[in-house]
């Protein structure tokens, strides 16, 4: 993709993203961390838009940045003060190693392989115009057994975390009430 | 009020009332010169209006870029007319969008100035009171003088605060509620964002001001912030599944998610969706003032128990803006009710006459008004009682809705019948089908108070004390 | 097993929108739920007691109007009547009309004030307060009308009352007589069949007769739980023996019921003031008394109905032209003894609301 | 100057590399759900490079199936959201704790 | 005669009292009924249980400061016979007075003990949290003993004398003439806030 306003998205986009991502990793407030966390999904929204993934950005920032960052959020506040820091364990080491070697041989590979890929006049006119209408024909035309199980996952989600977190002793469930409403949303909102 | 004053010795209140001066007064006071002048300004313009009229309805301006109702032409020819000056193709986007968002920032900002003398004085008026009426002509200055003193109030910063997430939110929640502006279509052509997602795009973005507020709550180290703030996350989560289930009806009717597309339906099907989905319009109403924390939800501020919500310790600026922002998505939360359910800029064909955007500004503070009136009406909810409606009655009622609606499509699609005639059954049983289906589950869910109305107090036959309060509950 | 979060005092007051007054409230709260309250009174206090042992009997009316500023009128009576009864002065019947007519009209102020701002604390945006306050503004004019002062109203004196009231007072009285049970009925139509009210209001701070009566309620609060006892019939005094009202009592002892006693209350008060009206003799409005009255020793119990229950002055005399002891039976901060209670267990809403229905007024309760 | 396909699996590479970091190394059950959380956003935005610069289907056959992939990817991840917060809630009340080195035994 | 109508003779409580309780009451007026301040709880809890008095409510609880001992009133009201009984306490000790609480039998005596021992020092036993009411806990004295302002021996805080009453002539009506030409005068002697005389 050539153009100048795509280019200068991406590398912005890429680079707010990166940074808070390893800032989440940096920073020993979880509240920051969760705050940061939403700025990563909303970089992620912006390259799916540059990627001309409309439908998927809209439903990024609904389910990701509205719905999972809230429960997060939930999860912070119910859990005391004390626990509330973002420190690391024991693996830090081994877990840095690991993450830094993956991302390393995925750059690696990425920029040596020779892609299959379309590139000029082929690649605009593959740009999207309209996505929705095709991935709703697919959902319900090849894929509709994959949706259903879906939608079967999520009534499980949902009554999972209800029974999870409703106490047996006391019936105020607020918690609960929550997470499995987040599920209803996502539910509703495909 | 006033009578009773006059021939009394005037106390300082009754000389007051007395001196009550409204706009009609005002009009009636004014020299008849200037009634004769005004009364000619309004007969010329409605000569011109009839005038401008005509030659709309014959047809000579369509789709013309001088057409005054639908500057979207006006924006194509000045779109063309920049990309022939070939500086790139960017400057005619930049410049369109800018002039874009310009206009509906100034309509915006200005209805924030307008809007706030407006609802207090409508207030005042519901509570028979004067309402602000010293700064400038009727109090018309007022917002000025308040956006003033905000602007040069002390920005105080609580002993404990996060710092760098009290800062924050006050821009966090004017950014989205800006944002969400974009797909509203003002004319059939006439759409700042016009994309195919536009009904999606709405719900997200406005869903984004939840962590702002939460931030805003949790960052200020304030108990009343803090409670504020939880309440309101847990109302404003729990409450996006109705709207959205609300909306999906729409998209279902309508077949697009694109907003320009939803009110063309309406206006080509020359019908309101309110009048066929009745009971999503009451949801995605009822949940909005659950989302932006009007009455009866306002209990993110309910300012009788915790004392401003989760914008207790913001002064100053910060605490305009987070007025700001509630005043404005009170009036986005209109348009956004007149886009969906009462067919946006159309008007019956009267949208030939009258610029469509006009129409939809007029819907949108009609919605607006309703606000103001049921906050100057109705007591607030409980947090629990509010949760409650939104899962026991809301959501089990909305996704039958959804169902009831599906099925009509369905029908609707395979029956070559009138489509006067297939939506206006639709719209019979509908709201039959609303009717019945509230008040069953209410009775199912065990909601009594409707029908059993608490009796009045007693009259007590003897005094006494608790041997007569046995007897006297004894007797009854 | 319940998720162990840690409580956190909240700090309601002294300057908060629903504590009526510098009222402080101490709760120590779990989420929404209230787990106990400390009640921190004392931000007013202006030792009444004391000072009046220093002045005379009618130099002390003055602080009953500070003690209970939204029933001054009742305060002036209560005093009043307890210094007559101890220095056995004869009041002459016009003066115990005027009397009437004025506490009944201060009864219904108060009653409006209170169901007001309950009102509004259940979360109404000021709309009924206001609306109540337009009734309330009529009567503050007739008292203004009358001794020149809106609220503290220093009124009565020992053996009558202090001017006779002009001669435009009786049509404008009977006028706002005539339109107030209209009022009442809007007042009645806005919000008893209010679902939202009833929600917030039904079953909410049920007080049983029992706990009602053992914990020293009084007044509206007492009446609400059911039990019928008013003292304008149970030991009339001035001329109440003589008026023609009924006593409203509540049937479950929750915040709509103490609502909708005072709401009834202000109508029986509409009656009393018409039959007074009616039925005013002439004559003079006060008697003469020493200048410095001087009781013989002794001591009183004077009590009337107020707007907030049975206001009782205990006085002691010692011959002196000042009380020996005086003091003040304040039914705000007696009714209180039960908030405790009341509030435990409660969310935080409710608690509110509960607090708007037992009506305080914090100079009453600090004096 | 261009961008395509290598830029954006470098991105998501980097991203999930950052989460596998963050997912292997915190000591919060709810710091490794971001962690996680990053590792799913870093799949999807590779399925829809791949779905937009891929030559593989030229005559529009199946289009957008990275598209439709990543739709089931956020159902998952928001099912997965949910019950691992409500199982960290849940440890928390059991064990008082959240932190992942004192929850080292498998049963409670 | 009884001050308050509905005000019962202390003479039938006291043999009342003394017939069940013996010995409680120590002595009665027409007015009032005085016991022992060491039985005060029975005598309460039995006159609240009695059916011939019925003492529902303690409507009232004060105490007064005569110089050398204090006496607590209790003003107990029963709704269903409509009468009310006047119940003293005597106590003589001016350090540390304490009386039992009343707060076992009567809920509604919590905030009106903690009020009188705020202000007039009087402890009383079994109260579940006697704090003081109105005033801060590190406020000297009790303000309304009669020696609170620390006057000497022999004089008593109080009015003696009002001041635009003259002595020879203490009944003088009280009407407005007469107070404007007393305003002419000079401001006699002993008028101040707390009388010396």
């Amino acid at each position: 993709m050539d153009s100048l306003g795509v280019v200068i998205a991406f590398y912005v986009l890429s680079a707010i993203t990166i940074v808070s991502a390893a800032s989440i990793f940096l920073l020993r407030n979880l509240v920051h961390a969760i705050v940061l966390l939403v700025v990563v999904f909303l970089g992620m929204a912006g390259l799916f838009l540059t990627l001309s993934a409309d439908f998927i950005a809209v439903a990024q920032i609904l389910i990701y940045a509205g719905a999972i960052s809230v429960l997060f959020v939930f999860a912070v506040m119910l859990t005391p003060l004390a626990s509330r820091d973002n420190g690391n364990s024991l693996y830090a080491g081994p877990g840095l190693l690991l993450g830094g070697a993956i991302a390393a041989i995925v750059v690696v590979t990425a920029f040596d392989v020779e892609w299959n890929q379309l590139t000029g006049v082929a690649l605009e006119q593959r740009s999207f115009t309209d996505t929705i209408e095709v991935i709703g024909n697919q959902l319900l035309g090849p894929h509709v057994l994959a949706f259903e199980v879906a939608s079967v996952l999520l009534l499980f989600a949902l009554l999972g975390a209800i029974v999870l977190v409703t106490d047996p002793n006391n019936e105020d469930g607020a918690a609960a009430e929550e997470e499995a409403g987040k599920d209803t949303a996502v539910g509703g909102s495909e | 009020m006033t009578d009773r004053h006059s021939e009394l010795p005037a106390t300082p209140m009754a000389r007051q009332i007395i001196a009550r001066r409204s706009l009609l007064d005002a009009a009636k006071a004014a020299p008849v010169s200037l009634k004769v002048a005004g009364s000619i300004v309004l007969l010329g313009l409605l000569l011109v209006n009839a005038l401008i009229g005509f030659i709309v309805v014959d047809g000579q301006l369509d789709g013309e870029w001088y057409d005054f109702r639908d500057l979207g032409y006006a924006m194509e020819r000045l779109r063309i007319e920049l990309d022939e000056v070939n500086l790139g193709p960017w400057l005619s986007y930049w410049v369109t969008g800018l002039i874009g968002g310009l206009g509906i920032l100034s309509f915006i900002g200005g209805f924030l100035l307008i809007g706030s003398w407006i609802e207090r004085r409508l207030l005042a008026r519901f509570q028979v009171r004067m309402g602000p009426n010293r700064v400038g002509p009727f109090g018309l200055l007022q917002p000025i003088a308040d956006a003033l003193k905000l602007m040069q109030k002390e920005v105080l910063i609580p002993m404990g605060a996060d710092r760098l997430l009290f800062f924050l939110p006050p821009v966090l929640v004017f950014v989205p509620a800006m944002l969400a502006w974009g797909p509203i279509p003002w004319a059939p052509g006439m759409s700042y964002l016009d994309i195919n997602v536009g009904l999606l795009f709405v719900v997200s973005i406005t869903s984004l001001s939840v962590l702002a507020i939460w931030m805003a709550g949790w960052s200020s180290n304030n108990h009343y912030a803090l409670l504020g703030a939880m309440r309101t996350v847990a109302m404003m989560v729990s409450y996006e599944i109705p709207i959205s289930l609300s909306l999906i009806v729409v998209v279902l009717i309508t077949g697009s998610l694109n907003l320009g597309e939803i009110v063309a339906w309406q206006t080509d099907h020359n019908v309101w969706l309110a009048v066929l989905l009745p009971f999503s319009l009451f949801t995605f109403f009822f949940s909005s003032t659950a989302e932006i924390n009007r009455t009866p939800n306002d209990i993110a501020e309910a300012e009788s128990e915790i004392v401003a919500g989760f914008h207790t310790e913001y002064s100053g600026m910060k605490a305009g803006l987070f007025l700001a922002v509630e005043l404005g998505n009170a009036l986005f939360v209109g348009a956004l009710v007149a886009t969906f359910f009462l067919g946006g800029y159309g008007l019956f064909g009267l949208e030939q006459w009258i610029p469509p955007y006009v129409i939809l500004a007029a819907k949108a503070s009609f919605g607006y008004f309703v606000f103001i009136w049921l906050r100057s009406t109705l007591p607030r909810f409980r947090i629990d009682q509010l949760m409650t409606f939104a899962w026991k009655y809301l959501i089990p009622l909305s996704i039958a809705n959804v169902l009831v609606v599906a099925v009509e499509t369905s029908i609707a699609a395979r029956w070559e019948v009138e489509a006067i005639f297939i939506y206006g059954s639709f719209a019979v049983v509908n709201v039959i089908l609303t009717v019945i289906a509230v008040r069953t589950w209410a009775r199912v869910a065990g909601y009594s108070s409707s029908f059993e109305r608490p009796e009045p107090p007693r009259v007590a036959p003897m005094i006494g004390g608790l041997k007569a309060a046995r007897r006297i509950k004894a007797g009854a | 097993m319940t998720t162990p979060t840690e409580p956190y005092v909240l700090n309601i007051g002294p300057q908060h929108p629903s504590t009526h007054g510098v009222f402080r409230i101490r709760v120590v709260m779990d989420g929404e739920r209230i787990q106990d309250i400390d009640m921190i009174v004392g931000y007013l206090h202006r030792s009444m007691e004391k000072l009046a042992e220093e002045r005379t009997y009618t130099q002390n009316i003055p602080f009953t109007d500070r003690a209970d500023y939204l029933a001054a009128m009742s305060g002036n009576l209560g005093l009043c009547l307890a210094a007559e009864r101890l220095a056995r002065v004869e009041v002459p019947e016009r003066a115990s009309y005027l009397r009437v007519i004025f506490a009944e009209l201060q009864r219904i102020a108060s009653h409006a004030m209170a169901n007001g701002t309950l009102v509004s604390d259940a979360g109404a945006w000021q709309t009924p307060l206001l609306y109540m306050f337009r009734e309330r503004e009529k009567i503050l004019d007739l008292f203004e009308m009358t001794c020149g002062a809106r609220l503290t109203t220093n009124y009565m004196r020992i053996g009558g009352v202090a001017f006779e009231p002009p001669p435009e007072f009786w049509p404008a009285l009977l006028e706002l007589v005539d339109e107030l049970p209209e009022r009442i009925s809007e007042y009645e139509e806005l919000l008893t069949q209010n679902e939202i009210f009833i929600a917030r209001t039904r079953d909410i701070g049920v007080i049983s007769p029992e706990d009602a009566i053992n914990g020293s309620l009084v007044g509206p609060a007492l009446r609400g739980s059911g039990v019928p006892w008013d003292l304008r019939k149970a030991e009339p005094y001035c001329i109440y023996d003589r008026m023609e009202f009924d006593v409203p009592i509540g049937r479950n002892g929750d915040v709509y019921d103490r609502f909708m006693v005072r709401l009834a209350e202000t109508r029986e008060s509409v009656k009393i003031i018409r039959q007074a009206v009616e039925n005013i003799p002439d004559g003079s409005h006060k008697t003469d008394i020493p200048l410095a009255l001087r009781p013989a020793p002794g001591e009183v119990y004077g009590r009337v109905e107020g707007p907030r229950g049975e206001l009782g002055f205990y006085l002691v005399s010692d011959g002196g032209p000042a009380p020996y002891r005086f003091h003040i039976r304040a039914p705000s901060l007696i009714n209180l003894s039960l908030l405790r209670e009341l509030a435990r267990g409660a969310s935080l809403s409710d608690a509110v609301v509960t607090l708007g229905s037992i009506d305080i007024v914090v100079g009453e309760i600090d004096r | 100057m261009t961008v395509d396909l290598a830029h954006y699996l470098a991105v998501s590479g980097i991203i999930f590399g950052i989460g596998v970091a963050i997912a292997l190394s915190k000591r919060n059950v709810v710091a490794v759900l971001m962690g996680i959380e990053l590792m799913l956003n870093a799949s999807n935005l590779a399925f829809l490079a791949f779905s937009r610069f891929s030559g593989a289907f030229q005559d529009g056959t199946e289009p957008l199936a990275g598209h439709t992939f990543v739709v089931f990817v956020l159902t998952v991840a928001a099912a997965e959201a949910a019950v691992a917060l409500a199982m960290a809630v849940l440890i928390y009340r059991r064990r008082e704790t959240v932190d992942l080195d004192r929850i080292s035994v498998l049963r409670w | 005669m009884p001050s308050g109508p509905t005000q019962i003779d202390g003479g039938r409580v006291a043999n009342a009292l003394n017939r069940a309780l013996p010995g409680i009451a120590t002595t009665s007026t027409e007015e009032w009924v005085e016991v022992e301040s060491s039985r005060l709880e029975e005598a309460l809890r039995w006159l609240h249980d009695s059916e011939q008095f019925d003492a529902a409510q303690l409507s009232n609880l004060c105490a007064v400061d005569y110089h050398d001992h204090f006496t607590v009133v209790y003003h107990l009201q029963s709704f269903d016979l409509n009468q009310q009984i006047v119940l003293k306490v005597r106590v003589v000790d001016r350090d540390t007075p304490t009386v039992p609480s009343s707060y076992p039998v009567y809920k509604g005596a919590l905030l009106q003990e903690r009020e009188v021992f705020d202000l007039m020092g009087i402890h009383f036993e079994g109260h579940p949290d006697l704090r003081r009411l109105f005033l801060w806990d590190s406020f000297p004295g009790h303000p309304l003993r009669k020696d609170f302002l620390g006057i000497g021996e022999g004089l008593t805080s109080g009015l003696q004398r009002f001041p635009f009453e003259n002595k020879e002539q203490p009944d003088r009506l009280l009407n407005r003439e007469n107070i404007v030409e007393q305003g002419s005068q000079e401001t006699p002697e002993g008028w101040s806030g707390v009388a010396s005389t």
